[in-house]
């Protein structure tokens, strides 16, 4: 299982903010993003973290791996 | 080095005080303090701004503001830091962040409050929508550096 | 842009907020607020220090922290910006500076507060001498910027 | 007349905080040291006012004017 969330804008285009993916397969992170988003097209700008840790679209993701989709942080 | 998130609003100069009386208990060895307060502004990009909601990743938001004090400690000589930030919906002219930091001396405390503040703001998630007249919007990115 | 001399100990968080709440009067308009305390320390140059005068030129010191502040405000988008200065006896731990700038974004109050309070450093005619376990001394040169 | 002033280790090296200088002619700083000062060397690194304003040691004053001369400033 690999558990996968959406923040901010994300949330709301995705349109929802969790999911989980059973997958045997070890799987890239823009392939969780193709297999979560519900045909959602992957936003310019996306970033990318992987057990809490800033990660790229190509990194490989295991089971029980958390990876989370969010635009451009705009904190502080 | 302390990372705090607020869900209701804040004091900064409460904050500051509090923290440094009770917790930094380094007294006599800090010359120098520097301090930033963020606070929301009641106008952006040309709109008047109503109110703000502040969403963060739980979790994500403490394990990279932990990370980049590390940084700046690793990398300036300062006895202490502070990160206070708010979530949750937020008005016009309340705080949104503070960022503290105590040193020997001053040059250490200007260059490792700045590199906090600008740190926060490039990695920390958290994603600002902001409540307009009769719409709300997602803050798209930050405002540069300068 | 307000200079103030305090002859007894002053907080520089109430300073601050009572500044910031009755005297700034833009709210919404500022998005940044820095501000840099300096604080006596217990230790200065291999010696135990047990309190500190704080000498100065009255009339020249209010004239150049005002062309300091000119200066700033020339330079940097600010909005607003408190120094208070302690002059007298002051005590290990006691605040002898407050330098506190207000602007719409951060770059300027960074840079404008680093201005103000490297500027009075050398420029306004303050003098300290501190008081050792048997001995005094004038102190002869401050810390530099690095 | 012209008023002197010192101040910190100065005050303390002249033995005064004050004096004034009677003169007819114009002075420069330097004179007004030698003329105020009660035999004391002028020091290395000394800093001059003239009127509340900083000021070299070959600047002239004139009758009325206030000059204070000081070690090097070590306030914030």
């Amino acid at each position: 299982m690999i558990k996968v969330l959406f923040f901010a804008s994300f949330r709301e285009r995705v349109g929802r903010a969790q999911g989980m993916i059973e997958t045997s397969e070890n799987l890239t992170v823009a392939e969780v993003w193709a297999r979560a988003a519900a045909g959602t097209p992957l936003p310019q700008n996306t970033l990318v973290a992987v057990n809490l840790e800033y990660a790229s679209l190509d990194q490989v993701v295991r089971n029980g791996d958390e990876v989370a989709f969010f635009p451009p942080v705009t904190g502080g | 080095m302390t990372v705090l998130l607020r869900e209701v609003g804040f004091d900064p100069c409460e904050e500051f005080s509090t923290y440094q009386n009770e917790v930094l208990g380094q007294r006599g060895k800090y010359g120098a303090a520097i301090s930033f307060v963020g606070t929301m502004r009641d106008f952006n990009e040309g709109h008047k701004v109503q109110a703000m909601t502040l969403e963060h990743y739980p979790g994500m938001t403490e394990k990279q503001l932990g990370q980049i004090c590390a940084e700046a400690e690793r990398q300036w000589e300062i006895l202490d830091a502070l990160i206070v930030h708010r979530v949750g919906m937020v008005k016009p002219n309340e705080p949104i962040v503070l960022v503290a930091v105590w040193s020997a001396h001053r040059a250490a405390a200007f260059d490792a409050c700045r590199f906090l503040i600008e740190a926060l703001k490039t990695r920390a998630p958290f994603w600002k929508k902001e409540q307009l007249h009769e719409t709300t919007r997602w803050v798209e990115h930050n405002t540069p550096v300068n």
